[in-house]
């Protein structure tokens, strides 16, 4: 068991978005959080990692690491990919040279090493981004849309990854508006059943 | 007639020749070649100018009757100042033109100008500071002629970290001849403003001395030390603008094939 | 000359720190001010040589490849 | 963005930017209490930093009154155009089919209209607190009213050249702060030459000078500097 | 003829990105820029759009207005839906509060019209942007990846929007990394031909 | 995040983001150099403002320092976590497995030592261009270097307080000028008593009871506030 959410309810600015959530992620799992916009998956991946406290309540368990990426990417404009992503803020993995790089072309961004990350086009940052993924040991990775932005070329990488976390006994809780990405090996937690 | 025509003629030929030379100067290669000859040249005549108008300046020049031997610091301080600010008019001058004509080389001058002359401000400040402590027992005053060559150096400064602090280098130097024009206007204002400023104050009384007429044996080795810092400007700057050509260039069949040569 | 010995020059009638130290405090910037600007093009004019020997080991690699593909 | 619809004049343009912008200003009151509490709490730093002596405060309150009023027009100019650019707004402003000096100018003159007016207005009751003489608080008025304009100005070219930088904040002070002294100059020497009974038309004179001058260039200059920064 | 480029070429910070563009856009068509991550698609549409001048070279020719929706929604996010919604940057018109909340209620934000736009989700935020759609006349649409953040009803009513545009005289250039939304109404531009 | 991996003492996290902190700094010059510009050219305003007297000036030097360090204090802690925020760096730290209130001082740390220790190093050269009499030179030294721990710690709290507020700069301004009176009154004062040959140890002596307990309190304030931020 990686992750247990029993009875979560969600609040946002004084309106409750969403009661009663339960959710059990154990490892090879990825569970796609479904729902129309403004539902509150945002919200609900928030509270899964702890980001925001107010106005979530019901219990939420970890057991190990997870890593949490949202809309924003953590990205400093102004350093470049290999800066950025030396470290990280939340885990004590710190990646060497050799590592970052391979990672910065796994995600096809060979070349861009060196820019300032704000240079980039908008599908470049987001690989960047998503190369943690690649530096990070946590077996649980909460992704917040993940796929905006990503060419096809990127959207396949980005799979591939996630099925071979999986088979390393890791899972995935991810939101997107496209369905099924992942077929019969995804679960969907439709939010739509939990709004209030 | 005939004179007229002919002056008419010479006048053609003068303006055809000076824009074609212009229009060479905006030219990188036509420039890196001409600059290289310059700077083989310039070199060497700065530094022995520098090195004569130095020596006669420390070690020849009678001292001063009023200030002995402190007053030898005139001979860095002046030509430093009187360099810088004419190098603010280069700079802008060269934003203008980048502005109007777009011509990438202007855009290269003002790059280059603008740290030369915020170091040559820098040393009139500091040389004047030190030499304000054994003639007035302080290190600064706010002067008139002091507090606008310290406002100077900002704009200087303000020039050099806004270009530093554009990533797109084009834009930087677009940003940079906005910047330096509206400066040029403002520096007379600054001048005259700061003028006022303290005349109205009544200040203390210290006062430049070198007001007073200044013996030939003083005044030419202070000519030499501000031509040889005119030459060490053009130099300063030559050299910056080649090595930014070399970068910016790195990709033209012709600085790679001077490049191949050497 | 206006100095007698080395030492007068030094001392300068004890005005001596202060034009040296001017001096020196505009030497060096100076220097830096010529110095610098040479240094970075001979860095990037080494740089160029070693791209253009680097690409022209290339092409000559690739052409043997492809010689002894043929 | 080029339409069939018959353009509108300058001054039109003008004039449906400036009230957009103004409308958008009051929606947030805070905008326009902020600056002015600002200058309020900083002047009142002076007197606990130089000493509470009334005398030495009234000569003194000129340049502190002018000093003050140019940091919180540096404070605030710093965020003139950033917002606009971070959201997009500035390039779609860029793409309608007017100079974006008028555009940019309307903007600007909303915004001295909320800061740099309404600071000039409530200056007499902060000129009376440092013990300004009472001859001095017509020209201190005067001479705000028409260095602030300078000042926004400024500001806002200071705005438009750094928003695309990041981290520009303290950039923009060290831009805008040298064009900013004559402006000092000629506004604290006018109210000083007002309480020594001098006469300070002459320097309101060249503030106004001063103003005029920034009217006419500093709206071409922004609309350069708006460009570059969209295009950099 | 809506838009005309003649061989265009963009350059983006001293790096030359595509060269020899050439678009012909007439009213009732649409426009895919297709491309990887990076080849270009946001720089040419800003370049086509005069957003951004320096390195765009060659001609570009505008018959008539447009609207150009960039990945900036030039949304206060401070202000509510219907004041962001009153006026457009670029434009001379200027909306009615009825014909703001009949967008609003199109994009399926009823109810939402008062609320400060920073407090809304990441795709509400996107619907409040295309309201500018139905709000404006302007024959030629230029948008970048105007489907992110859309959940299904969103990118259906997206499409629609765009049919019915074209139907009425209208045309469209988007980008976007799902390919052939329109099917055989639309074509391609892939940019992959024109980078350097 | 909580890891399998023993977790790091708080030392070594306080030293590892210190470090990180720092090197980020150090990438960008201009974030070194301009806090000492923004505090050199407002220094330069006050000649303009007040008059060149140097006598007078000499008299005013402690509180003009004084004043000027507590504005570029300002200046410069308004964007103290503004961009981790806006990045969402902020979040990802506040998932780490350890206090915010120690990785915040981290930053804090390397931050002061970045702007107000280099600015409290340079100040002597200030405070002789304007004339401070070299009996206060030692005590303007100590006193900003206790006072700027102070100011960056109390500009640190005001930040985190206001990073989700939209046009929150100035509100910043009003939130932390109040909390940073004490620290500018003991500061001119000790330096004030230095220069006329009194004790100014003691008023030393209080500026470091302040620094001492604002390094205890605050880091725990500042802990929370990103919080309650970042919740919002
Ligand atoms: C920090 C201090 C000082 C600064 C910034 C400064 C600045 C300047 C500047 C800008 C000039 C050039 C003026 C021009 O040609 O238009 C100049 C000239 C001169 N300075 Fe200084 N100065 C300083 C201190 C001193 C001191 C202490 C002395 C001597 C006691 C001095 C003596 C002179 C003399 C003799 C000239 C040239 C003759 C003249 O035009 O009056 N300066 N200084
Ligand atoms: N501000 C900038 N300065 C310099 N280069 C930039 C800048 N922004 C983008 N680039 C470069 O220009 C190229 C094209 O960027 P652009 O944003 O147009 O790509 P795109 O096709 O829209 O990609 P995406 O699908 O990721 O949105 C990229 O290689 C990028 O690295
Ligand atoms: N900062 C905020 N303050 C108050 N309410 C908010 C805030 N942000 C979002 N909301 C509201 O909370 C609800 C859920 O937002 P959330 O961002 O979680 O949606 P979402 O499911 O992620 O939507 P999307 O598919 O558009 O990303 C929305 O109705 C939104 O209006
Ligand atoms: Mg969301
Ligand atoms: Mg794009």
């Amino acid at each position: 068991m990686l992750l247990e959410a029993t009875q979560v309810a969600i609040e946002r600015g004084d309106r409750r978005l969403l009661s009663g959530v339960d959710l059990r992620v154990t490892g090879g799992e990825i569970w796609q959080l479904v729902g129309a916009n403004g539902v509150g998956k945002t919200s609900l991946l928030r509270g899964l990692a702890g980001v925001a406290r107010l106005g979530v309540t019901g219990e939420i368990r970890h057991a190990g690491a997870f890593l949490y990426l949202g809309h924003a990417s953590a990205l400093k404009l102004g350093l470049s990919a290999v800066d950025n992503l030396r470290w990280h803020p939340a885990s004590d993995v710190t990646a060497s040279a050799g590592q970052i790089c391979e990672a910065l072309a796994a995600v096809n961004l060979a070349g861009y090493e060196h820019r300032p990350v704000g240079a980039l086009s908008a599908g470049q940052q987001r690989r960047v981004a998503l190369a943690r993924l690649l530096l990070s040991d946590a077996p649980l990775w909460l992704l917040d849309e993940p796929f905006t932005a990503l060419d096809v070329a990127g959207c396949e990488w980005l799979e591939a990854c996630v099925r071979s976390h999986l088979n390393g006994g890791g899972a995935t809780v991810f939101t997107s508006h496209q369905p099924s990405r992942f077929g019969t090996l995804q679960q969907d937690l439709d939010l739509g059943h939990y709004a209030v | 007639m005939a004179p007229v025509g002919a002056l008419l003629r010479a006048v053609r030929r003068y303006n055809t020749s000076m824009w074609t030379f212009i229009h060479k100067l905006g030219s990188p290669p036509w420039f890196f070649g001409f600059s290289g000859s310059l700077v083989r040249w310039l070199l060497p005549i700065t530094v022995t100018l520098l090195l004569v108008g130095a020596i006669w300046g420390l070690l020849v020049a009678p001292p001063d009757f009023r200030q002995g031997n402190s007053y030898r610091i005139i001979y860095i301080h002046v030509p430093a100042a009187v360099v810088a600010l004419a190098g603010y008019y280069v700079m802008a001058f060269a934003g203008a033109v980048s502005l109007i004509w777009r011509i990438r080389m202007a855009d290269v001058t003002m790059r280059a100008a603008a740290p030369v002359g915020a170091i040559l401000t820098a040393i009139a400040l500091v040389t004047g500071a030190i030499w304000g402590k054994p003639t007035w027992g302080t290190w600064w005053v706010w002067d008139a002629r002091i507090t606008s060559m310290l406002i100077l150096l900002f704009l200087y400064l303000g020039v050099v970290a806004l270009f530093e602090a554009y990533e797109n280098k084009t834009a930087a130097a677009r940003a940079c001849a906005v910047l330096s024009l509206v400066g040029t206007v403002n520096i007379p204002i600054i001048y005259k403003s700061v003028d006022w400023w303290y005349s109205l104050h009544q200040p203390a009384s210290i006062k430049f001395t070198g007001e007073s007429a200044i013996d030939a044996s003083m005044l030419y080795p202070l000519l030499l030390m501000i031509v040889a810092f005119y030459c060490l400007f053009v130099l300063a700057l030559l050299l910056n603008m080649r090595a930014e050509l070399v970068w910016t260039h790195r990709e033209s069949g012709w600085l790679k094939q001077l490049v191949g040569d050497t | 000359m206006y100095f007698e010995s080395l030492a007068s020059v030094w001392y300068m009638d004890g005005h001596g720190f202060y034009v040296w130290l001017a001096y020196a405090l505009t030497a060096l910037p100076l220097v830096f001010m010529v110095w610098l600007p040479i240094k970075r093009m001979q860095q990037h004019w080494r740089w160029l040589q070693a791209e253009q020997r680097r690409a022209a080991a290339a092409t000559a690699n690739q052409a043997s490849v492809m010689g002894s593909d043929v | 963005m080029p339409s069939d619809r018959p353009l509108l004049s300058l001054r039109a343009v003008f004039l449906r930017q400036f009230l957009r912008h103004g409308r958008s200003i009051m929606t947030s009151p805070a905008d326009v209490a902020n600056p002015l509490l600002f200058f309020f709490m900083v002047i009142t730093l002076f007197p606990l930093g130089l000493g509470p002596d009334p005398a030495r405060l009234a000569t003194l309150s000129p340049g502190i009154l002018w000093v003050v009023a140019l940091l919180a027009s540096l404070m605030v100019s710093a965020k003139l155009f950033a917002s606009d650019f971070e959201d997009g707004s500035l390039e779609q402003l860029a793409l309608a089919p007017y100079p974006l000096a008028v555009t940019a100018l309307a903007e600007v003159s909303a915004h001295w209209l909320a800061t740099g007016f309404l600071l000039t207005l409530v200056s007499p009751l902060f000129g009376v607190m440092l013990g300004l003489p009472d001859e001095g608080l017509l020209t201190l008025l005067v001479s705000l009213l028409l260095g602030t304009i300078c000042l926004t100005l400024i500001g806002a070219l200071g705005s438009a050249l750094t928003i695309n930088i990041r981290r520009g904040g303290l950039l923009l002070s060290l831009l805008i702060i040298p064009l900013n002294v004559p402006v000092l100059i000629f506004g604290t020497t006018a109210v000083r030459e007002a309480v020594l009974g001098g006469n300070p038309e002459s320097w309101l004179a060249l503030l106004g000078a001063l103003a005029l001058g920034s009217l006419v260039i500093a709206p071409l200059a922004i609309g350069a500097a708006l460009r570059v920064s969209l295009d950099s």
